[in-house]
């Protein structure tokens, strides 16, 4: 809730961002369809068959890729399966709290789930070991380590580049129907780049991106799926209300800034 | 240890090069819909819409003191909302409580009618937004959207004007409005779209693509003109409470 | 707990009920053993293989029945299974809230599966596809949609009808072990009318059926579900005291309102 | 993944024609029953209780503070109740926590108790009732409420008097006391019953049917008769705290 | 959290304990390494395989032990499974509450679960039915009744009984891979006495087996198990620091008494 | 359902006869050790490690606030502490959430930092500890105490000194320092033990046996003589906060 006075610093904060944003300016000096940078750690950081840790700016997150064995949905028995989690991770900021994941964290898992699907970026039918009984199960765990706005993206992001360098481990069928790995591994096949972009608006401007600050201080925020081909694959509106002309808008955006994203995740081909 | 027994086979085809679709519908078409307002007692505010083979109730209780007490937001309304799927209202018995897709959906509800609320208008209080969906078939969250909207003009909370939602969506070549139970399963794309009516800003919009910039703009055109019909059927059903408003509402008729 | 005014609204209403009572009379003007009108509304409302729609006065309730196919109890391997769930629906009541059955939800759930088991109502081995591997599972759920008080008799009822109407898909068991709808149909086979009443103790004097403001006000409440032979199937004391008269002279009632009540539910047979 | 491994034959026959049970009674004995009171030293009051195979340590706290506040109630005492089957009680080890049953028999016995307590004694406490089962032989519900009423008596909470509880049942043709085990899991009917012994009022009744309204009326006096005999043991149980009393009840006998 | 008073009061208490302690005195009198009486309840009390009620002074606790047949775990697929639980009833303490196992009760069930495992007690090979598909499943139930102190040394103790009273029911793997029980038993092979002992330090002072006050009054609590053969089996420093010497001079104290508390539960043998 | 695909083989042997272990090291060698302090923007505190092939992230929030209220110990700081593995932490995908062993080294881990903080200070208040487990490669309880305390620190938290902490064990008749993955999963004895530096009290001290008392000896004074360098390794990444403090740490070089 907040004592009286973090109550007006933060509507003072607001009132300080509307008038810039009315003026096409924002807090950190960036220009309204301006993406902070984008850093990818090296490193070891997981278990994972495939990881990414990336910033942007000063938001943190990890991805870590488990690649199991399992049986397949009823429905589509020669499909592997794709499942994505996120967990927003008490360190990441003051507000979060340990325990399972809240409507936040299910609608950033679901938004990235939809981002993979609508673009129909894994090739799962080469995920199947024995049609209708064994297939690879592919488990996208997301950590948000740290919160300055923007999760989503940054999110979405990591799990664009785990799910790339992702090696799966080829496995053997034993007679007792249980699996040993081969040795070998092949990568998994994904054969899209979709990449997330979020809006904010204030005072009836489109930031491009946000900080957790404009994040606060939105009148609404949407978060939009382009594919190489600058198809929209997937959408969300988030929170708040947008005009058509604004979505569309947004849109030639995200359309615009895709190479430029996709070239820093090293993600662009020829 | 339960199995599944109704596991489905795809049609054969979804829409035929005439543009006819596996219910007959033209690709422009609404299914049937029915609004009753003031259906229970106890609300403060209802809804009951039948649209296509869905069946939907929407209450809303509120404005009220709010439980647990340090959720109250001193400037304005807290407006909790939850979506519910009963166990039979699917072909294979759903489990009780809540899933990950009725988290999210619970969320997309609320914030789907939060602009049209007047919040500031009640500070310190709680507005709660019931969705219970007891058939489903395909839809259900923008169907539960109009008949939550409805439920909340009915408790009487003030408004800048009614919510309204419909999906359309891509079968093959087609953009269709309102798509039917096949084509949410074995379709291309779906595209769940709200507009609060008054100014025609969008509050609700997802997608399962992919669509190319063109076929999203058609999409968001067709979503706006179905809204229109169902915006003329949540008007005249709140001007009857307690009547069925019922309408079949077909592009190519009217 | 409610503020001030609306404890002593509440005990008002009390008094004004416990006058009445004594008097013999109720607020709604029925008589003692009267019960309000029952009205089954007609249409289709849900997937289940059988349904009903039904209120009791003001009271509505919606039940679903659900035929899948499982495993049986290893204890009963040539029986069907049977259960029961109750949500109480936060639409209901304001005073409801959404999350798992609470102690009056699964006390009800519970009273209407030992109705059907105590009148040994739905003959269970005719529910066997395969002894001892795969039986049907008759999932009867139970929604409060609508609170004006007894519930239960409105649940209890409602299930009975939508028992009744359930007709089982018939299913083929495939090579693999899992089964496939065969198209045919057979109706549930429910041999019994359980029938329950309710009754609420204010000032001494038993009233049926039991209003919402009845239920607040009263001393005490009891369920006895009885069968067309007039047999006592269930019972449930459920809040305050009785004396052993009261029950005897409630079951007496109960037993001589049984034709009344199959009748309007249209199940009484020539 | 566990497997049953006490899979149960049902005895061939559970009562002869001259009336004698699978574990040797007539029918309208009741079983060998012991009662302690006193047994605990933190619970503010505590009763333990052996009623055939059933074995009971039924505890009180209270008149305390309520936690969370919010379920404070300002003109009376709150009691609940909790009643709990050990993970070894059982053939089959129980899991540990509540399920629908237990959920219910909690219900039931705090609504068996409630009659008899003056809570308008105590307001703006509770009382906390546990009943917990570690061995468990058919008739747990009813020796927990009298063990309870013991343990609340021993707690000093003012009440109009003891609440008294057995079950009365039908196998075959017979009307019986005291069902044991295989009665319970293979007999006919299961009549749990409880009275507030101070005006003979019912408190707890509950019925698996089916029964004849004369059946019905003779297990009610059946169940009175074998209540004097248990009411006698509480009240010889509460004059000697910290001592065991012990019979075993034949109507026969007496 | 208490009133002013409750508080005052616990730090009054405090102040005596410790000043008793510097002086190597304890409230009720005993030698700070002298342990209170035990003593075992005779009579049937659960349907366990095995079972204990133990008094540790005014502490009371009662353990039942469950043998099921299960499958192995897969990477222990020729051993028998032992799984320990503790419950802090309600009914023991006025602090304890309704509900899962807290951290309080979980660590005092892996505490007793090391005890076993670090002394290797259980030989656990001849408990596999048939290898890499059914074992014996030990499930150790442990049932806090009465809270005076020292819970994890009852518990321990009463543990140690209730496995070395344990019956394993044979079984007979049917043709249709259920079992079925032999009729027979065998003893569950238990091979050591692995005996726990607790130490509370206030004022710098260690005492043995505190109560309930020295344990609310202490600065630091620590539980170590000792085998027949004096060798240390598994320890856990639980709140508070001690010196390593403090550790080392407890560690002896616990050898010097392993041979009395043996004795006492009658399992000093030869 | 999924099924195991990493069962492991032991190794043929765990140390040679010279005493060379799996991962060629000598028995009184740590592993590689990383540390960094201030990782993170947004905690009040925070540290990173790397240790052999762990990886660890620490975060502390507070003095702060208590949530729930009810909970708030007017004379001293409540301190909270929650241990988590992370899902791709292992071989085998974790579940998220808490497990009884994650519940038990919270409390095992809260208990080591507890002695070290001077919680008078901060009446009224909760001090969080977070220790994130993201990669898990045998003693993560010690390598989290170390970073936790770390982090404490890097949040200026009033503290006696800090917390050093590390695992030794026995592999046959080795008594070893910081057991490997091979000497976790296949060795005799681990004793994980964490020291308030200052004073060179245990604050964390468990034993999965069996040890003589010698060998029980002789292993804490081994979890000394480790700590001491682990210990400098952390002093000095305070003294540079956002720089990586790295060394492998070997008793034969040094």
């Amino acid at each position: 809730m907040g004592s009286q006075e973090e109550v007006s610093a933060a509507s003072l904060l607001r009132e300080y961002l509307r008038d810039l944003a009315s003026r096409g300016e924002r807090k950190d000096g960036r220009a309204m369809d301006e993406m902070r940078p984008i850093e990818i750690r090296s490193g070891l950081f997981t278990k994972g068959e495939g990881e990414a840790w990336l910033s942007l700016g000063d938001t943190q997150v990890l991805v870590g890729v488990k690649v199991d064995v399992g049986t397949p949905f009823p429905d589509t028995p020669n499909k592997g399966v794709l499942m994505t989690n996120t967990e927003l991770l008490p360190i990441a900021s003051p507000t979060f709290e340990p325990g399972p994941p809240n409507e936040d964290a299910v609608e950033m898992a679901r938004l990235v789930d939809r981002a993979f699907r609508g673009s129909n970026a894994i090739d799962f039918e080469e995920l199947v070991i024995k049609e209708g009984q064994l297939v690879y199960l592919v488990m996208v765990d997301m950590y948000a380590l740290d919160h300055d706005g923007n999760l989503v993206d940054a999110l979405e992001l990591a799990s664009l580049l785990a799910l790339k360098r992702t090696n799966v481990p080829k496995v053997v069928v034993r007679e007792d129907g249980g699996v040993t790995p081969s040795g070998d591994f092949f990568p998994l096949p994904v054969r899209e780049t979709p990449i997330s972009f979020s809006f904010a608006k204030i005072a009836g401007r489109l930031m491009l991106d946000p900080s957790l600050e404009e994040e606060v201080a939105a009148d609404a925020l949407m978060t939009m799926v382009v594919d190489s081909q600058g198809r929209v694959c997937s959408f969300q509106k988030r929170t708040g209300a947008f005009a058509p002309e604004e979505i569309k808008r947004a849109l030639s955006i995200a359309r615009e800034k895709w190479p430029q994203v996709a070239e820093r995740l090293g993600l662009l081909e020829g | 240890m339960k199995m599944p027994i109704y596991l489905q086979e795809p049609p054969e085809i979804l829409i035929t090069p005439e543009g006819v679709r596996t219910d007959g519908r033209g690709p422009h078409d609404l299914r049937p819909i029915k609004m009753t307002v003031g259906v229970l007692n106890r609300a403060d505010g209802s809804a009951y819409v039948e649209w296509g083979g869905n069946r939907i109730l929407a209450a809303v209780y509120g404005p009220r003191e709010v439980h647990p007490k340090h959720l109250t937001l001193p400037d304005r309304a807290l407006v909790r909302c939850r979506y519910n799927m009963a166990p039979f209202s699917t072909e294979e018995r759903k489990r009780p409580g809540p899933d990950r897709r009725s988290i999210e959906l619970s969320k997309v509800i609320r914030e789907a009618l939060l602009p049209a609320i007047f919040v500031d208008k009640y500070p310190g209080t709680v507005i709660d937004i019931f969705v219970e969906i007891i058939r489903s078939d395909a839809g259900t969250r923008c169907a539960g959207t109009t008949a939550a909207s409805l439920a909340l003009a009915d408790a009487g909370i003030a408004m800048r004007g009614l919510v309204t939602a419909l999906a359309v969506g891509r079968v093959g070549d087609w953009i269709v409005m309102d798509p039917n139970h096949d084509e949410d399963m074995y379709g291309d794309v779906d595209v769940p779209v709200a507009f609060l009516m008054e100014d025609k800003e969008i509050t609700l919009l997802q997608l399962d693509g992919p669509l190319t910039e063109d076929e999203f703009n058609e999409a968001l055109d067709l979503a706006m003109k179905g809204a229109d019909l169902v915006y003329e059927m949540q008007k005249e059903a709140l001007r009857r409470p307690y009547l069925v408003v019922e309408r079949s509402v077909a592009g190519r008729e009217s």
